[in-house]
């Protein structure tokens, strides 16, 4: 599995650019609808909570129009956005009905969620550098290049969590499946049984008969009907040599019949 | 009758130096002499180190002495180019950190996007987060939050120094969905609907609902 | 124009301290602003160190940061204790985690190895795994499971916190390629089919346990 990383994305130049030609280029630089949005409100340079949503909405949907113009192939997800944009704002823009309190959301509760969901995001990306400005250890901070010894350890029992344990049970798993691998044996009709159905027949087959029609038919669970034929093909060949039946086949890759052996068959049944 | 307290500032001071990772105040409490006024000797110690080349920090609730961060560009021999996390990551881990305990969909919802099933995968495997608990809701999710390795390797000495946390806690930013009309409660995290499990009972429906969902 | 003395002092403390052997007053020259008086600030270095836990030391002329030796005798007290479970170990575990009560015939078929007897040892002396009972089979053999340590090591209520097959698949452990038989059911086998340790004393233990987890 490849982790395909979008490049960072040089987020100033983008709001330096309002909402123009930076946004339209770099559609393959974001991660969805809502980082576009974010992109977008952070151009309107005011507090994320306080952002006007109805303008946002515009800008969305003039972006995801210029980018089907140029023939970006948009993913749906960007159209489901748009969609619900328009509506929301077309929500907001109305005059508010009378009555609430069916448990729908208010447009305006709606578009705060909405400024909600965008102020995250925004919060995290500059929590994800904050943390990148920190002091990294061997990066910007050096520990003791030479210890003195691994005798003077913390205190802590001994380190693994749960992925690791996980992991490490998966991985046994695993290995043993590989090793256990056993296809499942087919089941046959076993050729002393299929010798028994024969010997039951043998009073019956006083003419030439098709082995297709003396190899028991086929039960639910039991073997296959090569299987049959087969084995009954065997046990056959088997009472031939015996004396107690009679085999032929007319032409290569046809039909075998089976007759019983008058007298002698009899007496070998007996 | 304890130590003085110069002479126990010596030992610590060579006990972390000699140590190979950090030491928490009960690590160096144990190989102190008794009575030895752990705490005090810290804090004697990190003044003394103030300004040097060489400083004391608390990283993890643990101590450790480190070369000061404005002469890391002295360091190239020792500079390790650590694997770069990439955005995706960086935001991931970060969402971790802010808002743990915090499940793999909370993460996608935050971030807008279907996570690719690697990126956390990757914060894992680097032991920068690991996995808390089960939040009590539906489907019984796996909750994740960070390590000390984490805390270890951003020179933190717990979360509560995460840059920026009481700022984004004080708007109302790291509560999971938007707080009520605005009206920001700060630490309304979802650390009160984790999963302390006490209840044996749930110990068989558990077995159930995994062997189930595939 | 030389840096100030000061500044130069500071950086060959963070030079000594960081690197990995000792160094000579050239490798410091070298790896110092141009004009940097090296001598100097060694000197006002060994001074500044004179008397502390940490010494500043010249062998065969090359310079190094060591403890105070009168302080040695707090370096070798401590016993190296194993900070990581081998691979062996950790699968053991995790067998004895999903499968308890297990014997160790049992393990070592999962496992499909002959277990070094030391593995399965090495966890009951780290109090992670524990004996407990015996099987009613021939020859009676000893069943382990795991502690309370255990739990608390791994951060789980009971032992239906223990990440089931969904989990696994979730965190891309578990691709869709494994065979059907690819079942656990942990602590679900062969509970009905195990003694007590000794008969009443361990009858209360497991209720006990029962009841009080943590």
């Amino acid at each position: 599995m490849s982790l395909a990383f979008q490049s960072a994305l040089e987020f100033s130049a983008a709001a330096d650019a309002g909402l123009d030609e930076a946004l339209i280029v770099d559609l393959d630089g974001f991660e969805g609808p809502l980082d576009v949005l974010l992109a977008l409100a952070r151009a309107q340079k005011v507090d994320l909570l306080k952002l006007s949503v109805t303008r946002l909405a515009e800008q969305y949907l003039a972006f995801v129009r210029e980018a089907r113009r140029r023939r970006f192939a948009l993913a749906a997800d960007y159209l489901v956005m748009a969609a619900w944009l328009a509506y929301l704002k077309s929500r907001l823009l109305l005059p508010k009905p009378a009555a609430g309190g069916d448990g729908e959301l208010t447009a305006e509760d709606e578009a705060g969620r909405l400024a909600f969901r965008i102020a995250k995001l925004d919060a995290m990306r500059r929590a994800a550098e904050a943390l990148e400005a920190r002091p990294i250890l061997r990066r910007d901070v050096f520990p003791r290049g030479d210890p003195e010894a691994a005798r003077i350890v913390s205190r802590r029992p001994f380190e693994g969590d749960l992925y690791e344990l996980m992991s490490a049970y998966v991985a046994q798993r695993r290995r043993r499946e590989e090793r256990l691998y056993r296809p499942p044996s087919p089941v046959t009709l076993r050729l002393d049984e299929a010798r028994e159905h024969l010997r039951e027949l043998l009073p019956a087959l006083t003419r030439w008969t098709a082995l297709s029609g003396v190899a028991p038919a086929r039960r639910a669970e039991g073997p296959s009907r090569a299987s049959c034929l087969a084995s009954t093909l065997a046990a056959g060949l088997e009472l031939v040599r015996e004396g107690a039946l009679e085999a032929r086949q007319l032409v290569a890759f046809e039909e075998v019949y089976l007759r019983g052996r008058k007298a002698s068959g009899h007496k070998a049944a007996a | 009758m304890s130590p003085p307290v110069f002479a126990v500032e010596r030992m610590v001071e060579a006990l972390l130096f000699a140590a190979a990772e950090p030491l928490s105040a009960a690590d160096l409490a144990e190989r102190l002499p008794a009575g030895a006024e752990v705490a005090q000797a810290l804090a004697a110690l990190k003044a003394r180190y103030a300004g040097r080349g060489v400083e004391l920090v608390c990283v993890a609730d643990r101590w450790r002495l480190q070369t000061a961060e404005d002469l890391a560009f002295l360091m190239t021999q020792e500079r390790v180019e650590p694997r770069r996390l990439g955005r995706a990551a960086r935001e991931t881990l970060a969402i971790v950190a802010y808002h743990q305990p915090v499940t793999r969909a909370e993460i996608d919802a935050i971030r807008g996007v279907q996570a690719n099933r690697g990126t956390l995968d990757q914060l894992l495997e680097l032991g920068l987060v690991r996995m808390r608990g089960r939040r009590r809701s539906p489907g019984r999710p796996v909750t994740f939050g960070t390590t000390d390795a984490f805390l270890e390797h951003y020179g933190l000495a717990s979360l509560a120094d995460l840059p920026g946390a009481a700022e984004m806690k004080a708007a109302g930013l790291l509560s999971l969905d938007l707080p009520e009309g605005f009206e920001f409660t700060p630490g309304a995290g979802a650390e009160a609907e984790e999963d302390p499990l006490e209840e044996e009972a749930e110990f068989h429906v558990d077995y159930l609902e995994g062997e189930g969902e595939e």
